[in-house]
């Protein structure tokens, strides 16, 4: 019996059990606590071997003919965002007010998402992913609808946005892996479901370039709509904005990485022609320059501390997507660790930000100012959360940008710059705007004088653990980013040659 | 002379009668004889079939019990169908229509 | 048959069938139906298959009707207007069986038999006498006689395939009347309460 | 014991709980009906333990020349004596609310006509030839008609009862044309005889396909398929609850038996028709997905929704019935999609009929602040439509995952569209109820107890459910189900 499916059942029984009414306080945040302790225990035990290896094996057959299993095990990239997963709860899961009505329900619905984007990352089996990471999504949904901010109207209107949005491009989504798997399974042989069989047969008998591009423009359609890719990306602000605080922490941060994770997955591994087919290439670099460019310019006009946040989480999801755009084995490496780094710093914002409008009643700029005199500690910890946002160096996101800018020039053999290469010009542009966002924010809330009678005290000790525990792992995978990239990154002697796999520059 | 086609004809022709009538007639009772019409229309084209089947000498049997199960479940099927229909009058007339019609769309 | 009755009948059943569809008044259609049936009755008898024909005549013809007619006395059904909506259903009622009838009609001389008179398939009674002593299988008593005398014994032939092989079709049938029968008797109670909805 | 006598004790079951009614001894009937119930299934029970005789030496010599109960037939004999209990025990929670709208509080032809009804479906999935399927579902049909205008004080239900009647008695008369055709080709009414005469490459082909497409046509009818749809929401709006819920299993599971055995023919390896009633099943499944889920999403009342989406359901076991994936047969898959329909769909009508008893009505308006009244009702009508939904993990998803799956490998790629449109319709229009059911109403409404025998069957239907989800492998072998045991057992 492998532990990852303790870990998996832990905050379903959690649900469960806080559905039948266990106290809060005994059944939520411990067990959380716990399922971290769990997944640090996985990765120690796993000790230091290479990225590629899957342990902690596990699986179930749930039927025979055609063969599904639910089959599960990590390897380096699943550890690195069950980390997240289970980071990301505990701390959303001690933001929570107990005292609020409605409370049981946001605990029950953060221990729901947490177990589906776990069992998506640290599944085996392709559909199991899919169906994992819609587990996880419909209880996201109701809550915005049932206990989202604002009027009754307006946050119906904004859960059905985005259910609509999320429905169908998961529907996309499954048929794009449907048609991959049809299309990698030999002929009349039983479908290949299995993520490792279905990436040693595309290795065996890759599909043809042009088929693997059709695929791979389903499934960036698919992903790309649960990752708020320009254009697909309308839904995603809304529901930020309007999901009770755990849910926004959990879903920007966590639950979207998910579709970064299946394209990792996926594209690489089963499709490594896809992006070298220049339309669907081009395609891709004027959507993320879509994200980063324009939903930048509309961040900056944000007068909202939540709507800015909301558009800036959308904005760095345009990085990922460079990262898998440039292809190469340095670009993947860094997408995975801002996708780690985004989610940590996104959720640490996220958290703030909802302690703000709990105590303030509103986060407009114009209306606040001078917050920090009266609240160090939360100034500190939001200065890291911003700066590792902006992209400082020392924080864990400056790693990961550099990483894929340096991934999207780094590949040899480019003697003239290529759409990607510019792609990457345009967007350093994004950097600039974010640190123009990010800075004007911070000057508006905690400097200058403090607006009548709105002012801000610092979170009891106890609740603050969540916060220095994100903004301490911010420090650390900045300062070392060696650490989570062992994870990922092969040791250099079984490198395989850099650009192996990277599209051609014309 | 008289084939097989010219019955087929015959009774294609009654079940289309049958079913333009099933489809156009407002009248429930007219309806129900128009599905009647269909089922008869059925029973010829069985029955031809059965004729122009013969095996050993004589027309295949089994073809005319079912027309006759058919001929007892429409005879059944009138019974239960007249009497819906007679309870619908019934309740039509104490109650203002278009209460009744209120499953319409 | 003669070629001329079974025009004469054909023209029966298809003219009376069509009156049926365009009498306004119900007890026009319900008279109309049972003319039609007995012409359809006299096509059975010119098959061969003299039980279905009286059947046809005693069931439909008969007591069918009577059932129809009782019901529309009773009821006192008017005749029925027309509105905007009933000549929509009218055009695509007629649309329908025209695309149908010629559809049937087209295919059905395509199949193999479709060109075959009766006198191609005559019944041979002898011969069907012979091959059933030959079978050995259960006679029903007079049958063999019957057949050897060169005689269509219609209704004893499907006297015997009725209680013989499909005796289970016919206590399945026998239940639908138990249910049928049921269902008449609850649905056509008189009510004593009044009516909601 | 054998399956035939099984069957028909439950028939007479049925017939003693009629005469029983005569003696009018209140107590006694209503022992008698929870017998009727464990009748039934105990029936199913031993039959999925195998401890029924299924060979056909078991059979009485008038028996068998007609009925054969191959694997395809015990299946659908569990599923229909499964759903015949079920609906006996809706009937039990909602009879203070029916008893208002029939004569006299009369309940015993409800629970009378199921039974034998039960028989009547294991016969026919039993059956081998036409004849016995056509006097079989006639006898399920004509029992529909009384069932459903039974509650006759109700105008909505009689109005439903003539509706479900005319275009009932217009199936049973393309059902007997489109016989008399499928006669006409193949010469024979045997399920065999039509395999084996189809695959003859000299038959006619014109003729072949009107017959196939007639008796498809016929049968779309009983399945509720596009366009012989029109029936549904109004039947199952007009019908008592436990009645559509029958509707819903019974009816399918009665007319796919029959649609199963037929394909498997007209689809078998040589037949000349098999590419044309492909293209047919695809085209006539895409519509009635299509044509099911779109009205559905606008429907206030939860029945007419309920109506619409069994509509689409059906498409989609038609599609499963073309297709052509390795390991999965077509008979199996919609076989499969029938046993993880059944449950879930139950499980929604429980919950309408328990709210129903307490003079809840099903208009999403009422279901408003559902789970501040009773948390189990709510929680349960979200499970049930989630898995509805076909939500991933939940028993519903398998199937509908099955078909696309078996789309794609066919390339059928417009269907496999509009399937997946149909699919995130139903997300939409299945997720209303659950939003309604937790989000809070205006004004404070009494709280709803679920009496005892309501909350064993809500929780043993929300149990099966979920573990379904989870852990279908008990399923498995209805994957690969054909009829073609019996087929063969016939050919020797």
């Amino acid at each position: 019996m492998s532990p990852l499916f303790i870990a998996l059942l832990l905050p379903v029984v959690a649900a469960v059990a806080l559905s039948r009414g266990a106290p809060l306080k005994l059944a939520s945040t411990p067990v959380a606590l716990a399922n971290v302790l769990l997944i640090l225990g996985v990765m120690l035990s796993r000790g230091f071997v290479s990225p590629e290896v899957v342990s902690h094996v596990g699986s179930i057959a749930m039927l025979q003919s055609p063969a599904l299993n639910l089959s599960v095990g990590v390897d380096g990239l699943s550890l690195l965002m069950a980390l997240l997963t289970v980071v990301v709860s505990v701390c959303a899961c001690w933001q929570i007010d107990n005292k609020r009505e409605g409370a049981r329900a946001e605990h029950i619905v953060a221990h729901l998402i947490s177990a589906g984007a776990l069992g998506a990352f640290v599944c085996r089996d392709l559909l199991m992913l899919y169906a994992f990471h819609e587990l996880a999504l419909i209880p996201t949904l109701l809550i915005i609808a049932l206990q989202g901010r604002g009027e009754s109207a307006n946050r119906l209107r904004v859960a059905w946005k985005a259910t609509v949005y999320l429905g169908v491009g998961s529907l996309i989504l499954l048929a794009g892996l449907c048609w991959l798997m049809v299309s990698l399974t030999p002929e009349g042989a039983a479908l290949v479901t299995d993520l490792d069989s279905l990436l040693k047969l595309a290795k065996e008998h890759p599909l043809p370039a042009l088929k693997q591009a059709q695929i791979g423009l389903v499934l960036l359609v698919g992903f790309g709509t649960l990752v708020s890719l320009f254009p697909f990306h309308t839904w995603a602000a809304p529901a930020y904005a309007t999901a009770p605080v755990s849910t926004a922490m959990l879903h920007s941060g966590v639950l979207k990485k998910f579709g970064i994770y299946g394209l990792l997955r996926v594209l690489p591994g089963m499709l490594p022609l896809a992006l070298s087919q220049a339309w669907l290439q081009e395609a891709l670099c004027w959507a993320l320059l879509g994200n980063i460019l324009w939903v930048g310019w509309v961040c900056i006009h944000q007068r909202n501390l939540d709507e800015m946040l909301a558009h800036s989480s959308v904005m760095h999801m345009g990085y990922l997507f460079l990262g898998l755009a440039a292809g190469g084995a340095v670009a993947l490496e860094g997408v995975a660790l801002l996708a780690f780094a985004h989610g940590i710093s996104i959720a640490l914002l996220f958290a703030l930000a909802g302690r703000m409008r709990a105590q303030l009643g509103t986060l407009e700029f114009r209306r606040l100012g001078g917050l920090g005199s009266h609240s160090p500690a939360l100034y500190v910890l939001f200065c890291f959360g911003m700066f590792a946002s902006i992209g400082l160096p020392g924080l864990a996101n400056f790693a990961g940008e550099l990483m894929i800018f340096v991934g999207c020039f780094g590949h040899p053999g480019a003697t003239a710059l290529g759409m990607v290469q510019w792609t990457a010009i345009a967007a350093l542009w994004g950097v600039v705007m974010s640190a123009v966002y990010g800075l004007r924010a911070l000057r508006a809330l905690f400097q200058g004088t403090s607006g009548s009678g709105l002012f801000l005290s610092d979170p009891p000790l106890a609740q603050r653990g969540g916060l220095v525990l994100l903004a301490s792992l911010l420090l650390v995978a900045g300062t070392c980013p060696w650490l989570p990239l062992r994870l990922i990154a092969p040791a250099p002697k079984d490198k395989p040659a850099a650009g192996a796999v990277a599209p051609k520059a014309h | 002379m008289i084939t097989l086609q010219h019955y087929l004809w015959v009774s294609a022709a009654l079940f289309c009668i049958g079913l333009a009538g099933v489809v156009a007639r407002r009248n429930a009772l007219v309806v129900y004889m128009c599905l009647e019409m269909m089922l008869s229309a059925a029973n010829l084209t069985l029955v031809a079939f059965s004729r122009f089947g013969v095996r050993d000498g004589l027309p295949d049997v089994n073809a005319q019990a079912l027309v006759f199960f058919t001929i007892t479940v429409a005879a059944a099927e009138v019974a239960v169908g007249l009497a819906i229909i007679l309870a619908l009058f019934r309740a039509k007339q104490r109650i203002e229509t278009d209460s009744v019609n209120a499953l319409q769309g | 048959m003669p070629v001329l009755l079974f025009y004469l009948f054909a023209a029966l059943v298809v003219g009376f069938a069509l009156a049926v569809v365009l009498a306004r008044n119900p007890v026009t259609s319900a008279l109309c139906l049972a003319v039609s049936f007995v012409g359809l009755a006299a096509l059975f008898l010119s098959l061969d298959a003299y039980f279905i024909g009286t059947l046809q005549v005693l069931v439909y013809a008969g007591a069918v009707m009577v059932l129809f007619l009782f019901i529309i006395m009773l009821m006192d059904v008017k005749a029925e207007e027309s509105s905007a909506r009933s000549r929509g259903a009218q055009a695509a009622g007629f649309a329908l069986a025209v695309l149908l009838l010629i559809e049937v009609v087209s295919i059905s001389s395509a199949l193999k038999r479709s060109g075959d008179t009766l006198g191609q398939h005559p019944i041979s009674a002898p011969l069907a006498a012979k091959l059933r002593q030959q079978s050995g299988r259960p006679l029903l008593k007079g049958l063999e006689a019957d057949l050897a005398k060169g005689e269509l014994p219609d209704a004893k032939l499907m006297g015997e395939a009725l209680f013989g092989r499909h005796v289970f079709h016919l206590q399945l049938v026998g239940l639908l009347l138990v249910v049928a029968t049921v269902g008449v008797v609850a649905l056509s109670r008189k009510d004593g309460g009044s009516l909601s909805s | 014991m054998s399956v035939f006598y099984s069957l028909t004790l439950i028939a007479l079951a049925g017939l003693a709980l009629l005469l029983l009614e005569a003696f009018d001894s209140k107590r006694a009937l209503r022992y008698a009906r929870d017998a009727s119930l464990g009748l039934c299934l105990f029936v199913a029970l031993r039959l999925l333990t195998g401890n029924l005789n299924c060979s056909s030496e078991a059979l009485p010599s008038w028996v068998s020349p007609w009925l054969s109960f191959d694997p395809l037939a015990q299946t659908f004999v569990v599923l229909g004596l499964v759903s015949t209990a079920l609906v006996l025990a809706l009937l039990r929670i909602g009879e203070s609310y029916i008893r208002q709208y029939t004569l006299g509080g009369s309940m015993s032809e409800f629970y009378a006509i199921p039974m034998i009804m039960a028989a009547a479906i294991g016969f026919m999935a039993a059956a081998r030839d036409l004849v016995t399927v056509f006097v079989a579902l006639e006898l399920v049909t004509v029992s529909f008609y009384v069932l459903v205008s039974m509650a006759r004080k109700s105008a909505l239900c009689l109005e439903a009862g003539v509706k479900y009647l005319i275009l009932g008695a217009m199936s049973t008369g393309v059902l007997v044309f489109g016989m008399a055709w499928i006669y006409g080709v193949c010469g024979t009414l045997e399920f065999s005889g039509i395999a084996s005469a189809l695959a003859d490459p000299q038959i006619a082909k014109a003729p072949a396909l009107l017959a196939c497409g007639l008796m498809i046509a016929a049968l779309g009818f009983k399945v509720a398929a596009a366009p012989f749809h029109v029936w549904v929401p109004d039947v199952y709006q007009g019908a008592p609850l436990p009645i559509s819920a029958f509707l819903s299993v019974g009816s399918k599971a009665a007319g796919f038996v029959v649609l199963c055995r037929l394909l498997e023919g007209f689809l078998g390896a040589g037949s000349v028709v098999a590419a044309e009633v492909r293209q047919l099943l695809v085209i006539l499944g895409g519509l009635t997905v299509l044509l099911g889920a779109l009205p559905a999403l606008h429907q206030s009342s939860v029945k007419r929704l309920l109506g619409f989406s069994s509509v689409s359901h059906a498409g989609f076991m038609i599609l499963g019935l073309s297709s052509v994936a390795p390991g999965v047969t077509g008979t199996g898959l919609a076989s499969f999609y029938l046993a993880t329909y059944l449950p879930m769909t139950v499980l929604a009508f429980t919950v309408l009929t328990v709210m129903r008893a307490h003079e809840v009505g099903d208009d999403l308006s009422e279901i408003r602040g559902l789970s501040k009244r009773s948390p189990m009702l709510a929680f349960c009508l979200t499970v049930s439509m989630a898995c509805l939904a076909g939500l991933p993990l939940s028993v519903g998803f398998l199937g509908k995952w099955l078909v696309l799956l078996g789309l794609a490998q066919a390339g059928q790629l417009a269907a496999l569209v509009i399937a997946l449109i149909a699919a995130a319709c139903g997300f939409y229009y299945y997720f209303r109820p659950i939003v309604a059911a937790y989000s809070s109403s205006e004004e404070p409404r009494k709280a709803i107890e679920v009496s005892i025998p309501a909350a064993v069957l809500l929780v043993l239907l929300c149990a099966v459910v979920l573990v379904l989800g989870l852990y279908p492998a008990p399923l498995n072998g209805l994957l690969q189900l054909t009829g073609a045991p019996a087929a063969a057992a016939l050919l020797r």
